[in-house]
């Protein structure tokens, strides 16, 4: 098997990993983690495809690969962005939970 | 000497997959701080004797880069990652 | 020549390899975290040392041959300090040994 | 031989990815994706993808390894009252099962794709000596897909926008995050000191770098961000006011200048972004020097978080006495991270 298979397979247990805990975990932070982890994998597809995309004497496809540094500095400003939120509601409502709050007028 | 090299690598990484395996047992969590550390200078290994094997230096910038952020990675498990459960005495002890 | 250092850079790299191996052999079987971690810092340094200078005569040009040594000198700085730090903190959170 | 290395990092991957999901508490999860993030530059350089491994060892591993570990410091035990909220084991089955199946839709994608592979290599690569950059990564950055660099710049001043407005309104102006103290004489303030430099030649060397070779403004900033942010932690300065006008400055310059470069294309080359004939190498260094503090500021400040202290609390004009509870609570909240801060 060649290394781009290798690793776009790999890429496809990571999405379906991070989709997992994503649903399974309860914890907020837990689910950035998870939802960080099936991004990389939604990364690690793309990067496989770049390297299959070998051509004209580069070793990958140049044009994914500087898609790829855009998508990893953004996914960290939204990881950031959540992160922020998650602390502000764990300050404003003491706790984490992303439940219904029990109807009251 | 490139398949010696990549072989030497992928024995590196072997090494560090083992050490993770312990680190991830616990119990305490110094032993998890001891992760980062552990990819830092096993990971770092590894990247230059696989940027050696295949003959780009430019990896060796990708080990320089891996090799700093893992320090401030395990920094910031030292600093953040004792929280929430004991309170501590705030300063560092006596050098 | 070349067959000279090659051989060198095979030696070195196979003693370096062996040092992360006892490395890892001790994280496995010492009894603390103290111990564990003098495994990990002492012998993963001694391990990169050894792959740095065995590789120093298979790059070409002098700058990698000094990035070589930066991260050997990276990893060293940091892992001695960063260490005594993770010391520290399983010393507070544990009880001694 | 290299397909054995490359299985051991995809086996030491998929073993981290799945015992970051499952592990027991908040902890061990960030703990096991900070490996997880260090590991995945190996996978890049695996994949012929240096820039990508450079920028995944840097932000991957380092940035939000430290944000989420900053995040799991002040949980403040909410983690137990949502496990109480834990998915049942009907859930979790039928989550296991969508994941197997996304999993397996993927992997028959994967199977069936198109051979010879599409590329766009053939087309970047020789479109390249117009640029005037050797790094074909650089020039599709700064070229050919200049616009999506563009609005990244953008979308990392909105992040940090969007943070910021997590402030409580009275903390609007002021310094983010907690305030780090540790001994000054101690470990962490000796490599706070002697790490910074070599950083910053490092981070420095890539942007330059970044023109012909692996590397680039990206890379590099964060780098610099990184050795920010290890001053602040070591309690050698404090995080910025974030009212003070050069700071604000460095954030919108790069966006800035990259808008008027794409402006002034307009007119002398026909098309927005667009580089007049023999100008592009020059016009690509401003915007790289410009975008440079830009992306170091933002994504050091998208680390510290939301002001929290107001800095004009220590009795400046208008201040006042602060109502009772939001005094304490203001005092409180910085004050018991910073007990924690010690290391």
């Amino acid at each position: 098997m060649s290394v781009e298979t290798l690793f776009a397979l790999t890429a496809c247990a990571l999405v379906g990993i991070g989709l997992y805990g994503l649903i399974a975990q309860p914890h907020p932070l837990r689910k950035l983690v998870a939802f960080n982890i099936m991004g990389s994998g939604v990364f690690v597809l793309f990067g496989a495809l770049a390297k299959r995309g070998a051509a004209a004497g580069l070793a990958a496809d140049p044009v994914p690969q500087a898609l790829l540094i855009t998508a990893i500095v953004v996914a960290f400003a939204a990881t950031a962005v959540t992160v922020a939120l998650l602390l502000r509601l764990i300050e404003s409502t003491d706790s984490a939970s992303l439940a219904e709050p029990p109807a009251k007028d | 000497m490139a398949d010696f090299l990549q072989s030497a690598g992928a024995f590196v990484v072997l090494m560090v997959a083992l050490g993770l395996v312990r680190v991830a047992r616990g119990p305490g969590r110094a032993d998890r701080m001891m992760a980062a550390q552990l990819l830092g200078s096993g990971a770092v290994g590894a990247l230059l004797l696989f940027g050696a094997a295949s003959g780009e230096s430019a990896v060796f910038d990708v080990a320089l880069t891996l090799a700093l952020l893992s320090a401030f990675a395990s920094i910031a498990f030292v600093k953040f990652a004792l929280r929430q459960d004991q309170p501590l005495d705030d300063e560092e002890d006596a050098t | 020549m070349r067959l000279l250092l090659d051989v060198f850079s095979v030696v070195a790299i196979v003693a370096g390899a062996v040092f992360y191996l006892a490395g890892t052999v001790g994280l496995l079987r010492f009894p603390d975290a103290y111990t564990r971690l003098h495994a990990l810092t002492k012998a993963d340094n001694l391990g990169l040392v050894l792959v740095v200078i065995g590789l120093l005569p298979q790059v070409n040009g002098v700058l990698a041959g000094l990035k070589l040594v930066l991260v050997w000198l990276l990893v060293m700085l940091s892992s001695a300090a960063v260490s005594q730090l993770i010391a520290r903190s399983a010393r507070r959170q544990e009880t001694r040994p | 031989m290299t397909t054995i290395a490359s299985g051991v990092v995809v086996l030491l991957l998929l073993w981290l990815a799945l015992w970051t999901v499952v592990a027991r508490d908040a902890f061990l999860a960030v703990a096991g994706f900070v490996v997880y993030g260090l590991l995945l530059a190996l996978v890049w350089v695996r994949l012929a993808g240096i820039d990508v491994a450079l920028t995944e060892a840097a932000i991957g591993g380092g940035l939000t390894g430290a944000l989420l570990l900053g995040a799991v410091g002040r949980l403040r035990g909410t983690e137990a009252a949502t496990a109480a909220e834990g998915a049942g084991a009907g859930t979790r089955a039928l989550a296991a099962l969508l994941a197997l199946g996304v999993t397996g839709a993927l992997v028959l994608g994967v199977l069936m794709l198109p051979e010879p592979a599409p590329t766009l290599a053939p087309l970047a690569v020789p479109a390249l000596p117009a640029t005037g950059v050797g790094n074909p990564i650089t020039g599709v950055l700064l070229a050919f897909r200049a616009l999506d660099t563009l609005l990244e710049a953008i979308v990392l001043v909105i992040a940090l926008i969007g943070v910021w407005s997590f402030a409580p309104d009275r903390a609007w102006g002021g310094r983010p995050g907690p305030l780090y103290r540790a001994d000054p004489q101690g470990i962490l303030a000796y490599l706070a000191r002697v790490l910074p430099p070599l950083g910053i030649v490092i981070g420095i060397y890539l942007f330059w770098a970044g023109a012909d070779h692996p590397g680039g403004k990206f890379q590099s900033a964060t780098i610099l961000a990184a050795m920010w942010m290890l001053v602040q932690m070591a309690g050698l300065a404090d995080t910025p006011r974030t009212d003070n006008r050069a700071l604000r400055f460095g954030i919108v310059i790069g966006p800035l200048v990259f808008i008027a470069v794409g402006v002034l294309g307009l007119f002398t080359a026909g098309a927005f972004l667009g580089y007049p004939e023999g100008w592009a190498k020059p016009l690509i260094l401003v915007i790289e020097v410009a975008l440079l503090p830009t992306l170091a500021i933002v994504l050091a400040l998208l680390m510290n978080g939301p002001p929290a202290r107001p800095w004009a609390s220590a009795g400046a004009p208008g201040a006042g006495p602060l109502p009772g509870r939001h005094a304490i609570a203001s005092r409180d909240r910085p004050t018991r991270s910073s007990d924690e801060g010690g290391t």
